[in-house]
């Protein structure tokens, strides 16, 4: 059969850590001969719904992307469209009959890494970096918190915004201020905090991707994303003929190998081994439905 | 070598002078293409029928021309009376936060009455947003290249802390987004399947408005004399600071019309990334237009045109869609040349 | 931590001094170009441009200082197009400025993923590294601070002092700042208004792009989209601010970034209740403070953003 | 006889600038050690021949030699080198540079890494000295009074060796002290063996500075002479080609008061030159003329007639009332009628039309506007009516005005400001740069305003003018008003003595 038509819109280069995962996955599934895969990135706003109007009348099976902001505009292209499949990226709830939705569910592996967090940090200071306080990222810092907070219940936490997805630099100098206000492991949500932990010889903890072959002094575990799970279902589903409005968040849940924690590579000997053995444990309670990280939108602030 | 002025554009310029441009762009663009080794010839073809070549083409160019008819006559007004209004991305946004404030639901008028309150509520948070700039400007001196171009991040913060803030839409799962505009104070669109909405009537027709005004008028004649001389304006008594503060409602007034009929007509609701730099934009129109309200119109279906064109193109030969870009700048500076030599000739000495 | 505490650390100098680098750079870049009497926004793009040619050739395996060359050798490649279109042609600085950011963004946007189509994580290349211990370290009070920073900043610094030197105390500067003041004036003494002006757009917009490419050599290893974020609007308002002058322009982009360092210090300060983007805006808005403040007093190059066609009244 | 070596030779120059020929083929020698008075109405051609001269333009055709040496043409920088010296018509100084900066522009190569101010500064202050053109070198040019400035531009052309000197139209804004200390510099230096080209209106002058005339007309050499022996009605007949006479002034019983200051004061920020305590009675029927070195309140004195500052103290009557309002607007409703200084910067917007010019001051009026649209047939059609009566010559009334000579701004103030029959006109320099023929017009304009009724305000600095026009004089000095003398008790020496205030070594300094 001929390869599937896919095609994504992405708001932001596909650079950027949340879309590199859906881009990855798609790129792994051409490469195998899958599907036929046509992107578009930094598309604006205002141009979103024309491209994906435009994929949609190219005939592409499925389209692919994140609805963040344009969430109207896109569920009247699949009303327009319902022969063609949409899977997005939103937080909202799926459209019948065409318009499934996902996200970033990795709070679970998130609060894994909190934990390592809290245990590897000696000053109780731990440090967190994002770019805008939005739910895709709170839930993941809360979770990372409430992690922590197990482990170390004094452990206090600085949160910092910066106000941009894409400047390193600064993100870069917010962490060089939480160094010297004490803290020794950053949650790296954005590109430029681990460099400033590297730097400045303290830990980091990755999110979404792994970045430690980077760091290998710096970063001691991510929580990672994976779109692979997500990506198999849907295009299943499509080849089948079957596919419908679903959330498709589940898949990003670690039993479902959606979410993973990284392996702890270099840092294997230097974390303490009953540390590692609650993160297992935890681990263990999370896969078999006994413990429920909870998922918490609300902005995290820093501890008094 | 240099450039002497002609008496008069011969006819023959005027017409030669956009063609030029238009190919000279394509050559430009056409090594880039190339670069990326993509079918010259068939991203062409794409470029104008993505643009112009179907139905669907089209209403995508006026959707777009839409705001950029709307802040290229906020730059137009502006210039003319040497207002050097560099925020109009920033009164964009206010007036599309004024729009969602009053039109998401907190008034109880009749439905009629809605919209219109919706509309001047933004063109007056626009306005007041360049107000304090010209202010500025007349009582300190305080250049207002600067100020407005300070206001737009200022502007954006603020818009941000009312859409994480007071604003967040309840229901938007905590994404902060304002809440959605009322069917009733939405523009109606006004071609099935395609996104073309009443906005685009509201910028023609205010296209037309802004050059009886500027050409017709006392306002516009005294808008026009203190833009090319204040000193002989404020000797023969045109009240400079009044004229001011009127051009700069009016001004930043268009502009926040264009991020009330984005709202209104295309988005339902704000979100901080609403407006792909509109009103930097319509600088570039203003001038293309060569300050003209109606030559606005044209100016901007032909920006809008080639980025949409452009864009379509990037997708149909596989090639960075950023090309799109590119193509626009560059053929705005192809055309501002272009334009030029209408005006100028080249001569020995 | 107390406010004094705060401004006593010698992280935040460090801080200030960092930000302030390719505030500075721009800064000067466009103060050369206000003197000779254009107006230069394109900075925004020309910074882009420096960031991404500068990472770029030190990726392809070029040494970093040969990268800070060719960034300067892109910028001035972008100064000479708006050089050509506002000086001899004489076009509208402010379109020409926004088609020249536009045009030099998009372009490095489309090269970026014309050399790097298949990423999925920027790549990276070995920044300059701080200073760190050494003769610099030793030296009282500013030891800590300078110990930190990286060859660029004192680059910078240089810079301020040369272009100082150079307006103020060469044939050069007197004729650069002749030609922003009155064109006819050096055109009838036989100084090149043309190659003046072009000169000055050239090598103001190459130090733009060194800016810029501080924030990928320095500041950080790789190359990000919008990674320039608004400084270069920053640095038009900064050059205003210092009423074009070298030494104020230096303060000012200290005392900007100065803000923006103890902004990111008392946001972390615990949950006050203060919108963060308060903390974001509060540089912008003590801007047009200072404007104000100081406007009776600026000096504006007399024939700023007015082109001068050789015999034409 | 064979003739010496010239200074300066150009043979055959010919310009056009579009379809116009400004300059026709125009030979003419300058020799070494004389003053050539190059004189011509406005647009003969006079600015563009010099021009041409220093690189500014390239001549269509035709050849230039300085020295027996053949010129590059179009290079400034070659003129300079070959020995010209340039002072234009319009200063090219930078306002915000110091004197010094302004001197050393160019004169060095670009590449050095020093400026050599103190070597330069010394020079400069020595050929002040020789010459009698002392200036602070390290003042602001925009704290100089005009003459001073004039002084830079001279020495600029000194301090590059200047051999050759052409001033354009150099004592247009100097008052009498001033163009005799600049008559005395220029024989200083004839003395020393340069050569001058002086071009002026004002043939008082003409005639007692130069030694040989050459005199242009619609851009050809039409008659060139010795000076000796030519007065001013000759040199004027021989410039328009026909003869020109002399306003009449008749005398006339003075009306009732239409101005009437008492005490005045204005100061403040933004006042240059305050008033100081100034009083004054105009009446209808009447000139007053005010004279002075400009800089010396004059402009206030303007601007607070013309409606543009308000007093600080005393008491401003017009026609026995006081204005409610010290504004533009109200000024005209009331019947002033006002011809600014600066036709360029304050009279006239250039880029627009001329009709709209034409009714900047009454747009508001029922005649122009109805519902805030502009009546634009009824405008054009006084457009019209003004261009003929006032002989505005201009292609149409929705002509740029920009393009209009400074000779036909001038007429169109003067409609715009006359056609209304103000009771009283200020009327400041309204002859500067203007040829003779203009001139006259103006003069004559203004003197029939006078005998239907009008009161007239006259600033100028050409003691000429005010002693042709004027009913009474005052001086004005420092900001404040001398009383009003009758003009038929006055010369001009005393007058020259007034200007100066308390010393004549004052006069030039008081800026
Ligand atoms: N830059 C120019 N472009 C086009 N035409 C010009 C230009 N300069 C001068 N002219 C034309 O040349 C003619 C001669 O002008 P010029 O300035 O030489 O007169 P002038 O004799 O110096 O007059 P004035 O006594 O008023 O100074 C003008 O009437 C005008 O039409
Ligand atoms: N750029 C130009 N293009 C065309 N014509 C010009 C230009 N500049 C000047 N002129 C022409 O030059 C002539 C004389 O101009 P100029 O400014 O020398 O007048 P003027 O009588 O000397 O006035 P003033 O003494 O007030 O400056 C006018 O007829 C005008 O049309
Ligand atoms: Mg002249
Ligand atoms: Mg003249």
């Amino acid at each position: 059969a001929d390869p599937l038509k896919v095609a994504a819109v992405y708001t932001v280069p596909i650079e950027q850590q949340w879309v590199s995962r859906i881009h990855k996955a798609l790129t792994a599934a051409k490469e195998r001969g899958e599907i036929d895969y046509a992107y578009s990135e930094s598309v604006a706003n205002a141009d979103y719904e024309r491209v994906m109007r435009e994929y949609a009348e190219k005939g592409n099976a499925l389209v692919i992307g994140e609805v963040f902001g344009v969430e109207q505009a896109a569920r009247r292209v699949a009303k327009d469209y319902p022969d063609t499949a949409f899977l997005m990226g939103s937080s909202f709830k799926p459209q019948a009959p065409n318009f499934s939705v996902f996200d970033n569910y990795i709070h679970e592996p998130s609060y894994l890494t909190g934990m390592i967090a809290g245990g590897m940090t000696k000053t109780a200071k731990i440090g967190l970096v994002g770019g805008y306080p939005i739910p895709e990222v709170n839930r993941l810092m809360n979770a990372f918190i409430a992690g922590a907070r197990e482990v170390n219940p004094q452990a206090s936490f600085t949160v910092s915004f910066i106000g941009s997805w894409f400047d390193p630099p600064k993100a870069k100098e917010a962490a060089f201020a939480m160094i010297e206000r004490g803290v020794d492991v950053l949650y790296a949500e954005r590109f430029g905090v681990s460099d400033a932990a590297k730097e400045k010889g303290v830990l980091a903890i990755g999110n979404v991707i792994d970045t430690q072959a980077d760091y290998p002094q710096t970063v001691v575990a991510s929580a990672l994303w994976s779109m692979e799970p997500t990506i198999a279902k849907a295009l299943e589903m499509v080849k089948a003929k079957t596919f419908k409005a679903e959330d498709y968040s589940v898949y990003s849940y670690m039993k479902h190998q959606g979410g993973a924690l990284a392996p702890y590579g270099t840092f294997d000997d230097k974390i303490p081994a009953d540390l590692k053995a609650k993160v297992e444990a935890k681990k263990q309670a999370i896969l078999d439905g006994s413990f429920v990280v909870t998922v918490d939108d609300a902005e995290p602030k820093s501890s008094k | 070598m240099r450039l002497e002025r002609r008496e008069s554009v011969p006819a023959w310029a005027s017409v030669a002078a956009p063609l030029a441009a238009v190919a000279a762009a394509l050559i430009l663009c056409a090594l880039l293409v190339a670069a990326s080794g993509a079918p010259v010839l068939k991203a062409f073809a794409t470029l104008f029928t993505g643009g112009f070549g179907s139905r669907f083409a089209i209403g995508e160019t006026l959707t777009r021309a839409t705001p950029l008819i709307l802040t290229g006559l906020a730059a137009a007004v502006a210039f003319r009376a040497k207002l050097w209004n560099i925020g109009a991305e920033g009164q964009l946004y206010l007036g599309a936060l004024a729009a969602v404030a009053l039109g998401s639901g907190p008034l109880a008028l009749p439905a009629w009455a809605l919209l219109p309150v919706v509309m001047l509520g933004a063109a007056l948070a626009g306005g007041l947003a360049l107000l304090g700039p010209a202010l500025l400007k007349t009582r300190f001196g305080v250049d207002e290249v600067v100020t407005t171009l300070l206001l737009n991040f200022i502007v954006l913060l603020f818009v941000s802390m009312m859409l994480e803030g007071p604003m967040k839409d309840p229901m938007a799962m905590g994404w902060p987004q304002s809440a959605a505009m009322l069917p009733e104070a939405e523009l109606p669109r006004l071609v099935a399947r395609s996104r073309i909405h009443a906005g685009l009537l509201i910028a023609v027709a205010l296209a037309g408005l802004v050059w009886l005004l500027k050409s017709r008028t006392i306002w516009g004649f005294e808008m026009r004399a203190l833009g090319a001389n204040p000193r002989a304006a404020a000797f023969a008594g045109v009240p400079v600071g009044k004229v001011v503060l009127r051009v700069a409602l009016l001004s930043g007034g268009l502009a926040g019309l264009a991020g009330a009929c984005e709202v209104a007509g295309r988005a339902g609701y704000l979100t901080l990334d609403m407006s792909p730099g509109y009103g930097y934009s319509g600088i570039v129109i203003a001038m293309l237009a060569q300050l003209n309200p109606l030559g606005v119109i044209a100016a901007a279906v032909m920006v809008a045109g080639v980025f949409v064109g452009a864009d379509a193109m990037s997708r149909a030969v596989g090639v960075p869609n950023y090309i799109a870009d590119v193509l626009v700048a560059v053929s705005l500076l192809c055309m501002l040349t272009a334009m030029l030599f209408t005006r100028y000739r080249l001569r020995r000495g | 931590m107390d406010l004094l505490d705060l401004l006593l650390s010698a992280g935040l100098w460090a801080t200030v001094l960092r930000i302030a680098t390719p505030l500075i750079f721009g800064t000067l870049g466009e103060l050369l170009c206000e003197r000779a009497g254009v107006l230069n926004l394109g900075i925004e793009g020309i910074m882009t441009l420096g960031a991404l040619v500068g990472w770029l050739s030190v990726y392809q395996g070029c040494d970093l200082w040969t990268g800070v060359m060719l960034a300067a050798c892109a910028g001035m490649a972008a100064g000479l197009l708006q050089g050509l279109l506002t000086v001899p042609l004489g076009l509208s600085q402010h379109v020409t400025g926004i088609g020249v950011t536009l045009l030099c963004t998009s372009l490095s946007y489309y090269v970026y993923r014309l050399a790097l189509p298949q990423t999925t994580t920027p790549p990276s290349i070995a920044p300059f590294a701080p200073f760190g211990d050494g003769a610099l370290a030793d030296l009282p009070v500013i030891g800590g601070v300078l110990a930190q920073q990286t060859p660029l900043t004192m680059v910078a610094l240089c810079a301020v002092v040369a272009i100082a030197w150079l307006l103020y105390r060469t044939p050069l500067g007197l004729a650069i700042r002749m030609v922003g003041e009155n064109p006819a004036a050096a055109d009838a003494q036989g100084i090149s208004v043309t190659a003046v002006r072009m000169g000055a757009v050239m090598a103001g917009s190459a130090l733009m792009a060194v800016g810029g490419a501080f924030l990928t050599l320095s500041a950080f290893n790789a190359f990000f989209f919008n990674m320039i974020g608004g400084r270069g609007w920053i640095c038009i308002a900064l050059v205003v601010f210092a009423s074009w002058r070298p030494g104020k322009a230096l303060f000012g982009a200290l005392l900007f970034a100065l803000f923006d360092a103890l902004q990111t210090r008392l946001q972390q300060g615990g949950d006050s209740g203060i919108p963060y983007q308060v903390y974001l805006m509060a540089p912008y808005v003590l801007s047009i403070v200072a404007l104000v403040v100081m406007s009776r007093r600026a000096a504006y190059p007399q024939a700023l953003m007015i082109p001068f066609r050789k015999g034409e009244r | 006889m064979t003739q010496p070596e010239p200074a300066l030779r150009l043979r055959a120059i010919t310009k056009r600038f579009g379809a116009l020929l400004a300059n026709d083929a125009i030979s003419l020698d300058l020799a070494k050690g004389e003053i050539l008075a190059l004189l011509g109405e406005n647009g003969a051609g006079k600015t563009t021949l010099m021009n041409i001269l220093f690189g500014h333009y390239l001549a269509d055709s035709g050849s230039i030699e300085v020295f027996g040496k053949p010129l590059t043409a179009a290079s400034p920088r070659a003129a300079i080198a070959a020995g010209l010296g340039m002072v234009h018509q319009h200063f090219t100084l930078a306002e915000n540079l110091s004197v010094l900066e302004n001197v050393l522009i160019g004169t060095e190569p670009l590449w050095l890494p020093r400026l050599g101010r103190a070597k330069a500064r010394a020079r400069l202050l020595a050929l002040g000295r020789r010459f009698g053109l002392e200036v602070n070198p390290d003042a602001a040019v925009a704290a100089l009074s005009v003459g001073e400035r004039q002084r830079v531009e001279i020495l600029k052309a000194l301090y590059r060796d200047a051999r050759i000197l052409i001033l354009d139209e150099p004592t247009a804004v100097l008052t009498p002290q001033e163009s005799e200390a600049l008559f005395s510099t220029l024989r200083t230096m004839v003395g020393d063996g340069l050569s001058v080209i002086f071009i002026s209106h004002k043939l008082n002058e003409v005639a007692a500075v130069s030694s040989r005339v050459a005199v242009l007309r619609g851009g050809k050499l039409v008659a060139e002479r010795p000076t000796a022996g030519m007065n001013r009605a000759a040199l004027a007949e021989l410039m328009v080609g026909r003869p020109v006479a002399d306003p009449v002034r008749r005398p006339l019983p003075p009306g009732p008061p239409a101005l009437a200051l008492r005490a005045i004061t204005v100061n403040g920020p933004g006042i240059r030159a305050p008033l100081r305590d100034v009083s004054l009675t105009v009446h209808r029927h009447e000139i007053v003329g005010i004279a002075g070195v400009s800089g010396n309140g004059q402009a206030t004195l303007a601007a607070l007639i013309s409606g543009l500052v308000a007093p600080t103290s005393g008491q401003f009557r017009l026609f026995g009332q006081e204005p409610a309002r010290h504004r533009p607007t109200q000024m005209i409703t009331l019947g002033v009628g006002r011809i600014p200084e600066d036709r360029h910067a304050e009279g006239l917007v250039g880029d627009l039309a001329i009709w709209e010019n034409l009714i900047a001051e009454q747009y508001r009026d029922k005649a122009f506007q109805r519902a805030g649209f502009v009546k634009r047939k009824a405008a054009r059609a006084h457009a019209r009516a003004l261009i003929a009566d006032f002989d505005v010559r201009c292609s149409s009334p929705d002509a740029t005005t920009r393009l209009l000579s400074g000779g036909n701004m001038q007429k169109l103030i003067l409609g715009r400001t006359l056609t209304r029959d103000p009771g009283l006109i200020l009327a400041n320099q309204p002859n500067r740069g203007l040829d003779i023929g203009a001139v006259a017009f103006v003069h004559d304009r203004l003197l029939r305003a006078r005998e239907k009724g009008a009161a007239i305000v006259l600033i100028s600095e050409d003691l000429d003018e005010i002693l042709a026009l004027s009913d009474r004089i005052a001086v004005i000095h420092a900001g404040r008003l001398s009383p009003p003398v009758a003009r038929e008790s006055v010369t001009i020496g005393q007058l020259g003595v007034m200007m100066a205030g308390d010393g004549p070594q004052e006069a030039g300094h008081a800026a």
